[in-house]
């Protein structure tokens, strides 16, 4: 298999993809609005690139033709410039994807817990939903709640297999996912961070730092066979 | 807790989890923008003079001195930014993370006063795209500060004025990198540039730029507070003050610690975090992120510090200490790391784009049994044709840490290879496993970890045709 | 702007003392103590060096890491070392990094035998790969444009092409997708790179990876030569290297000249030379017989032309446009004025300017070159489309803006390319330039200019912002003279308000000082090819050669010519490379006064409408590299064509033609080579005095450097005659294409941009009924 | 090395010639380094006598002992003259047999027109102008093919630089050696005439011959 790309070559009918005019494409008001108050941000409107294709992203799903072209309308830039930028970045999808994205972090500190198998049993999980995008991600920068995942932006972990359904039920009804493992909640794990004025947050119960962390608990032998399913 | 005889000043962690520290009210009941004030009410040379006098050096991964950073930027009239790079992306580090989420008013204030004491006028914080409910404190924060005049026009009546955007990244660890992250915020690809020019004379917009840490700007305050030479009591002569440790991976209690650098090590992995888990030893660790050449138990009674780690062979780096426990195949650590290194790798490049690549097959090779013990030569001068022959230094960050695994880990991954080539040889892994572990050549192989291929291949698309799972059993 | 200046260094390299000028890039350096240094990614004239391939590794005292020595400017006293063992081992790593993916198909490869890969692997490559694994296979070869294809297996990645998209051509249209080992180069969502410049992608690319797909096969290094020209296509006149095989034309490269091309070339020049070699090509004189143009032979050609031309006599008149040379236009002066006594002739598109307006527009001391664009303070682009018009300054331009910080003003009365880098457009009424040019010389003048301005078509304030940035701000004089250059087009000078239009640029010049500025100055882009030439040799109605005043009285210009033909007045008329359907104003008009020319002589190399439906006696028009003779560059600089290529069929000197014709009509002339028609225009013009081609060269000489550039004589420009400058209906619509040109139609890959597709059609179909059965016994 | 025909014969038949011609060092020395060499006999009745009868029959008793052998004349044309196997004889273009593997259909010409043959000629005389295959029209297995392939054998030395120059061992030296013709023209080998097998084999002598 090839990226996507590889072995396309261009296609002689259409015309060059230069600078959209204006007129020449319809942009939804509110995303028109959104990217130039960002270009407003800077002196170079070309700074706005990365903000406005994410919104455009959050409002075509994924960074398609047709979204691109919008962002190029508004911007004055051509699309391939923007298609470019767009493909550099893990975060722009140029490929159709699900509404809901899950990122699951597999780098080191995380796949040292068990990481790889837990993408694995999300795979299954949503196998055949087209609605819910899981994939492996870089280092999401949260290894002290390792392995974990980013559900639609929100961190959540540690998670181990059991709390994949429950996890799923909750991005598909919409609510807030598993509510207390989200990583809002959670207080950082050096005991002499938090001295003593403050009332406890509630939902940490008295514990301070790690103390209110569940590390995962199976021993290696059953790791091993929960990561060998087949 | 053995931690308590290492309690440390607390200048970034103080209270940090108290709830509603986040917003201005009580950012500024504990104390707040009392640093902002004091630092304008002195001349920006002034300032500078305190930041040089700390010994700060930036928390980033580099490690250079802060306040000669800031004199390096020309003097006089002109358009000047300071970037705050809050793309925390090395594997293994959270720290940011943690202040901006609970303390970013601290980060805003540290930014306003370095501003004033660089003479920037534009200022931005490029944060990855993935701290979501950072960024959003973050904006809140300095829609706070905005209006209590702490950022815009004419700060405080002191005719310093500063514009603060928050810029978020879209997933991209090179953005870390400052000159790459200075081509995203430029809105492009975020390719590293050729140095020199550096950022200092000719960053962000062709404009002399200013380019530091999230942590390293969020000391300032605490600095202007306590004075420069004061803070550099804390600490060691090269490395003073204090700083956050992010521990992860095979111990007890993961998160950010603060510390006074120096301490010994130990006191980090075994002391703070609680070590590895019962029964387990530490196979190795990584003191400064991914990046950093993996040190071994031995090393572990090394203080703490940025001299004493570089001349041990590693780094400080951003401090982000990873534990690997002595159940886990040290080819999986690498794997790991290249494959990282081999996703994020920009391409701009040929050594690391190429050599990433190269790696990640080797690796692949090994485990698979298809590699000889020559491969592993290949492998280890591959690494050195790497290292410092590339633009910017994510070439070396893969080609060090992998570098130093194969000096320190040969004999164990020649014993892999074998083992591997074995495996291949009779086709079925799992009653080889047994065959041979009656033979005793799988003693110390617990084959724990982690898959580190097949699923975890995020790389988009493996299209050379990748020897495939080699996890046998399939 | 001054350029830039700087002194000569010492430095050792490889233990050899080399001296070079300071702050060159070592790689450069180097080469002038004959060391190389080698190179995938850097190239000067795409800007700054990115340092992205890594082969240029060198080592230099006292700098721990080895550095890239494209990217390290030379200092004083710097020691480096290129042969090292370090170095050895980074460059063989570097090369072995590069070939793991590259398929090494160089038996198909078109690049192979000059491929830089192949020599650097060759000169600094380890031998041989420790790479094991499969290498990567994709679908090849793929189109990224009609013109170029692509093979991304080859690609190293060294960012040439989209470093060109992006920051010379500034189309942004190429661009790198996706990050790391899986980069490739792309353009958005699969359409193709179409853009006035995408060719010169191809010549930059370091490996095989974009290959001309008109030349895609045709030759190999060892089976070609050659051939150094000057492309005529446009005024532009760049530099080219023609490839020759087999005395046929293959490939058009660029043959850098910074004071003309600066390297790169336009799409038409790259790719139009395959309208040499097209069946539809004329090779063959044409006679009209009972209705229809018939092959016949030279001889009968000759007679028809010289009868009916003499039966002229003073009534007959001559047009010369595209290539012609300046002999050939000095030749047909001579024919016409001294063979039969008409006067009637011209080569600019319409209007004529007094003699003496003329010369002080032609005055040495107002003449920008053609890099003054880029270091000036600021340019004024007035009344003309470079990207249409002269492509390649368009390119001149955008550096000027990106690398000098040149300030461009764009006057023009429709939208413009240049918008983007432009810190100022001024839009003026179509066909208003002479009238909006009265408005700014007012505005300069600090008069009232509201009203010239209106009556242009612009806005007031609009052109007291363009004075304000011509004038430039106090911090400007500060740092030495303003330096302004205005490009302004013929069509300034067209119709009515000829006049009025050269008297404003005067003015102009006049108020901004640019006669007496180093480096600033006017640069006129003429309407045709070789217009200044042209003008220069005295195909004029009002002017001999060298402006010099004729003994009778004016004839008539372009359009009086054409209103003659139609009246009756005039009967016959010479076109030289020009039909003028096609190349001048007014079609209509023109077409009118064809049909009633009783006789039409034209040279053309294809039977467009004009000379198809019109032409009596058609003799097979040369090709530019086929051709002999001089050309001169739009700011003055003389430049040669020599023959490259063969003549196909029948076709002949268009010199010798000319002076047949002319000797059949009585001078004596006594020309028997292309060297002694070069000599006798150089005698005729008297700026041109003295000039040899062995002075001329391969790379021109401007003929205002020259000590005899006083014998143009100073002519005090005479007061405007009575009437406004007005807008001049038959230039309003007048900007036309790149594209449009017979030359494009006619060259099969190209002709995908010629604009006007029902032409083509009929252009072809006829030409097919013509020529093809000839062209078929013929071969 | 190709020998003419007979050689071993005309070598043995020479050899009482040769012997008689002996070598004579005349007593005078006019220096080391001349070599005084007598070609005529050596004078005197006896040895003119011995001369005259004894070696005329010794020579006639090797023609009369030859009497029974058959005649070692080769027939040419109608007969062919042998070549070792490394002959280097006229040119030969090769095609790929039935065997579809590494993309290349069966019979497709080898040869991809890269021209290297050519540039690799001393002589200058191969001309090659290659083409592009289409889907439609594909003649070799790369992506480009010979259009026109041209020897011009009144040219070529036959040193064998091209057979091997070629990456595809498309061209190879045959062992034809029957190159002569009425036109020059004539002996312009086309890519159609290099392909096409030749018409008669070219006996091959065997190992040891």
């Amino acid at each position: 298999m090839s990226p996507l790309g590889w072995d396309t070559a261009a296609d002689l009918e259409k015309p060059p993809a230069e600078i959209p005019s204006p007129g020449e494409v319809d942009v939804p008001e509110g995303l028109r609005a959104e990217i130039e108050a960002h270009m407003a941000n800077y002196p170079d409107r070309r700074s706005a690139a990365l903000p406005a294709l994410a919104a455009a992203q959050r409002e075509h799903g994924w960074c398609s033709p047709q979204a691109i072209a919008q962002v190029a309308a508004v911007m004055r830039v051509t699309p391939a410039y923007l298609e470019s930028v767009a493909s550099f970045y893990d975060m722009l999808e140029t490929e159709p994807v699900g509404r809901h994205s899950v990122y699951v972090c597999t780098n080191i500190s995380c796949s040292l817990r068990g990481a790889d198998a837990l993408l694995a049993d999300f795979q299954r999980a949503v196998d055949g939903d087209p609605e819910v995008n899981v994939r492996a991600f870089e280092c999401l920068g949260a290894c002290d709640i390792a392995p974990m995942a980013s559900v639609d932006g929100v961190y959540v972990g540690p998670l181990s297999s059991q709390d994949i359904p429950a996890l799923l039920d909750d991005v598909r009804a919409g609510r807030a996912v598993l509510p207390e493992r989200q990583l809002a909640r959670r207080l950082v794990a050096d005991p002499h961070a938090n001295s003593t004025e403050f009332p406890q947050h509630p939902a940490q119960g008295a514990a301070h730092g790690g103390a209110n962390l569940e590390l995962p608990t199976e021993d290696p032998a059953t790791a091993r066979g929960r990561r060998e399913p087949r | 807790m053995a931690a308590a005889d290492t309690a440390a000043p607390m200048l970034l962690f103080t209270d940090i989890d108290e709830p509603g520290l986040a917003t201005r009210e009580v950012y500024e009941r504990r104390g707040g923008y009392e640093s902002l004030r004091r630092a304008l009410a002195m001349s920006p040379e002034d300032v500078l003079a305190q930041l040089e006098a700390s010994g700060l050096r930036g928390r980033g991964g580099a490690g250079f001195a802060m306040g000669k950073k800031v004199s390096f930027l020309p003097k006089g009239a002109m358009d000047k930014y300071l970037v705050c790079n809050a793309d925390e992306s090395e594997p293994g580090t959270f720290k940011d993370r943690e202040l901006m989420q609970k303390s970013p008013h601290m980060l805003v204030e540290g930014i306003v006063i370095a501003s004033y004491a660089a003479g920037a006028t534009r200022s931005f914080i490029y944060i990855r795209g993935e701290y979501v409910l950072q960024a959003d404190a973050l904006d809140a924060a300095l829609a706070e500060a905005r209006e209590a005049g702490y950022v815009g026009d004419d700060i405080l009546g002191s005719g310093h004025s500063l514009t603060l955007v928050v810029h978020r990244g879209a997933g991209a660890y090179i953005c870390g990198e400052e000159t790459g992250l200075l081509d995203s915020l430029e809105g492009k690809r975020g390719n590293p540039r050729l140095k020199p020019p550096f950022p200092a004379n000719q960053g962000l917009y062709q404009g002399p730029t200013l380019i530091n840490n999230v942590e390293t700007l969020a000391t300032v305050p605490a600095i202007i507070r306590m004075g420069g030479e004061e803070y550099a009591k804390l600490g060691v002569e090269t490395s003073t003050g204090t700083k956050l440790v992010s521990v992860s991976g095979h111990v007890q209690r993961p998160g950010n610690y603060e510390i006074e650098l120096g301490i010994p090590s130990r006191e980090i992995v075994y002391g703070l975090a609680g070590g590895p888990p019962e029964g387990r030893g530490v196979k190795c660790w990584f003191p400064g992120g991914s990046s950093s050449p993996v040190l071994t138990a031995d090393d572990l009674d090394l203080p703490y510090d940025f001299d004493t780690l570089a001349k041990a062979g590693s780094m400080l780096g951003s401090g982000a200490i990873i534990v690997v426990d002595d159940a886990t195949p040290i080819l999986d650590v690498a794997m790991k790391t290249a494959k990282f290194y081999r996703h994020e790798s920009c391409g701009k490049c040929t050594p690391c784009r190429e050599g990433t690549n190269w790696t990640v097959k080797m690796l692949e090779r090994i485990d698979a049994g298809e590699a000889t013990p020559m491969d592993l030569e290949i492998m280890a001068s591959v690494q050195e044709h790497i290292i410092g022959n590339c633009l910017c230094v994510l070439g070396d960050a893969m080609a060090m840490p992998i570098g130093s695994m194969i000096a320190k880990f040969k004999d164990e991954l020649e014993a892999h290879m074998e083992r591997a080539r074995l495996r291949r040889g009779s086709g079925d892994r799992i009653a080889s496993d047994s065959a041979l572990a009656a033979q005793g050549a799988l003693a110390n192989d617990p084959r724990t970890m982690l898959g580190a291929t097949g699923a975890g291949d995020q790389a988009p698309g493996a299209h050379e045709g990748a020897p495939g799972t080699h996890r046998g059993g399939a | 702007m001054p350029r830039p200046e700087s002194k000569t260094i010492t430095f050792t390299i490889d233990g050899r003392e080399v001296s070079a000028p300071e702050n060159t890039m070592l790689v450069d350096a180097a080469k002038l103590g004959d060391v190389e240094i080698p190179v995938f990614c850097y190239e000067p004239k795409l800007g700054q060096p990115v340092g992205a391939c890594r082969m240029c590794l060198v080592e230099i005292e006292g700098i721990p890491k080895l550095q890239t020595g494209c990217s390290t400017p030379v200092k004083d006293g710097m020691v480096v070392y290129t042969q090292s063992d370090r170095v050895t081992i980074a460059q063989q790593a570097v090369v072995e990094f590069l070939l793991i993916n590259h398929p090494l198909d160089c038996p198909v490869c078109d690049k192979g035998g000059e491929c830089p890969l192949q020599d650097i692997t060759f000169g600094w490559g380890g031998g041989i790969s420790r790479f094991v694994e499969p290498k990567r296979h994709f679908v090849k070869p793929l189109e990224l444009s009609p013109l170029i294809a692509i093979d991304r297996e080859r690609c190293i990645l060294c960012y040439r092409c989209v470093r060109f998209s992006q920051e010379i051509s500034e189309d942004y249209q190429l661009v790198l997708l996706d990050r790391g080992a899986h980069s490739y180069v792309a353009t958005f969502d699969g359409h193709p790179y179409v853009a006035p410049f995408s060719g010169n992608i191809v010549e930059l690319c370091p490996v095989g990876a974009l290959t001309s797909r008109a030349y895609r096969f045709r030759a190999r290094p060892w089976d070609i030569e050659s051939a150094g020209s000057v492309c005529t296509l446009c005024p532009a006149q760049c530099n080219v290297a023609v490839t020759v095989r087999d005395e046929r034309a293959l490939r058009v490269l660029a043959r850098e000249h910074p004071e003309v091309d600066d390297g790169w070339l336009c799409d038409k020049g790259r790719f139009a030379y395959q309208s040499f070699h097209v069946p539809e090509r004329i090779t063959q004189p044409l006679v009209r017989d009972g209705g229809f143009l018939r092959p016949v032979s030279w001889e009968r050609a000759l007679d028809e032309a010289s009868a009916g031309l003499r039966r002229a006599g003073a009534r007959a008149a001559g047009v010369a446009a595209g290539t012609t040379t300046s002999e050939e236009g000095l030749l047909l002066a001579r024919l016409l004025r001294e063979g039969l006594g008409s006067p009637h002739l011209d080569a600019r598109r319409s209007g004529t300017v007094s003699t003496g307006l003329a010369r002080a527009l032609a005055a040495p001391a107002l003449q920008a070159r053609v890099s003054d664009l880029e270091f000036a303070h600021a340019v004024l682009v007035l009344d003309t489309e470079p990207v249409d018009d002269a492509p390649i300054l368009d390119l001149r331009l955008r550096k000027g803006v990106r690398r000098h910080r040149t300030k461009l003003a764009v006057a023009s009365p429709g939208a413009t390319t240049l918008a983007e880098p432009a810190t100022l457009c001024v839009r003026f009424a179509p066909g208003a330039g002479a009238a909006f040019a009265v408005a700014l010389a007012a505005a300069l003048r600090g008069e009232d200019h509201a009203a010239l301005a209106r009556d242009a078509g612009a806005e007031a304030d609009q052109v007291a912002a363009l004075s304000d940035l011509l004038r430039g701000s106090e911090s400007d004089e500060a740092q030495g003279p303003h330096e302004v250059v205005i490009l302004w087009g013929e069509r300034l000078t067209a119709g009515d308000s000829a006049d009025h239009g050269a008297q404003a640029l005067l003015s102009l010049a006049d108020a901004l000082g640019l006669a007496d500025t180093d480096g600033a100055g006017l640069l006129e882009i003429p309407a045709h090819a070789n217009g200044r030439g042209l003008r220069e040799a005295g195909v004029l109605p009002n002017a001999g050669p060298g402006y010099g005043e004729l003994a009778g009285a004016a004839g008539r210009d372009a359009a009086g010519i054409a209103a003659g033909l139609a009246a009756g007045e005039l009967s016959a008329v010479y076109l030289l490379h020009c039909d003028p359907l096609r190349d001048l104003p007014d079609r209509q008009a023109w077409g009118e006064a064809l049909a009633s020319a009783s006789t039409v002589v034209a040279h053309a190399s294809h039977l467009t409408q004009g000379i198809r439906e019109h032409a009596d006696v058609v003799f097979p028009a040369e090709a530019y590299p086929e051709k002999e003779g001089t050309v001169v560059h739009p700011d003055g600089r003389v430049q040669r064509l020599r023959p490259a290529i063969a003549h196909p069929g029948e076709v002949r000197h268009e010199w010798r033609v000319l002076a047949e014709l002319a000797e059949r009509a009585g001078l004596e002339l006594t020309l028997h080579s292309g060297a002694a028609a070069a000599e006798l225009l150089y005698a005729s013009v008297p700026f041109y005095a003295g000039l040899t081609l062995d002075e001329i060269g391969g790379r021109g000489v401007r003929w205002q450097e020259r000590a005899a550039a006083t014998e143009l004589g100073a002519a005090a420009p005479p007061a405007p005659g009575p009437g406004a400058a007005s807008a001049s209906a038959g230039e309003a619509a007048a900007y036309r294409s790149l594209w449009d040109a017979p030359e494009v139609e006619f060259s099969p890959t190209l002709e995908f941009l010629f604009p006007h597709p029902e032409l083509l059609a009929d252009d072809r179909a006829a030409s097919a009924e013509l020529l093809a059965p000839e062209l078929e016994t013929a071969s | 090395m190709a020998s003419p025909p007979n050689s071993e014969d005309g070598g043995a038949a020479g050899a009482p010639g040769t012997s008689a011609a002996t070598l004579n060092v005349a007593a005078w020395s006019p220096g080391d380094d001349v070599i005084e060499v007598q070609r005529t006999p050596a004078p005197g009745p006896t040895r003119s006598t011995w001369r005259t009868f004894v070696e005329t029959l010794r020579g006639l008793g090797t023609t009369f002992g030859r009497f029974h052998e058959t005649p070692v004349t080769v027939q040419y044309p109608e007969e062919k003259t042998p070549v070792y196997p490394r002959f280097r004889g006229r040119h030969k273009l090769h095609r790929f047999e039935d065997t579809p593997q590494n993309g290349a259909q069966a019979g497709l010409e080898k040869c991809v027109g890269c021209s290297l043959c050519a540039a690799a000629c001393p002589a200058d005389c191969i001309r090659v102008v290659a083409a592009e295959n289409t889907p439609e029209h594909r003649v070799s297995a790369g992506e480009r093919y010979a259009e026109i392939y041209e020897i011009n054998l009144s040219r070529c030395i036959f040193c064998g630089y091209c057979e091997v120059a070629c990456p595809f061992d498309a061209i190879t030296m045959g062992h034809d050696y029957e190159l002569s013709d009425y036109d020059r023209t004539d002996l312009i080998f086309t890519k159609e005439m290099l392909l096409a097998e030749p018409l008669e084999r070219t006996p091959l002598r065997n190992e040891g011959e």
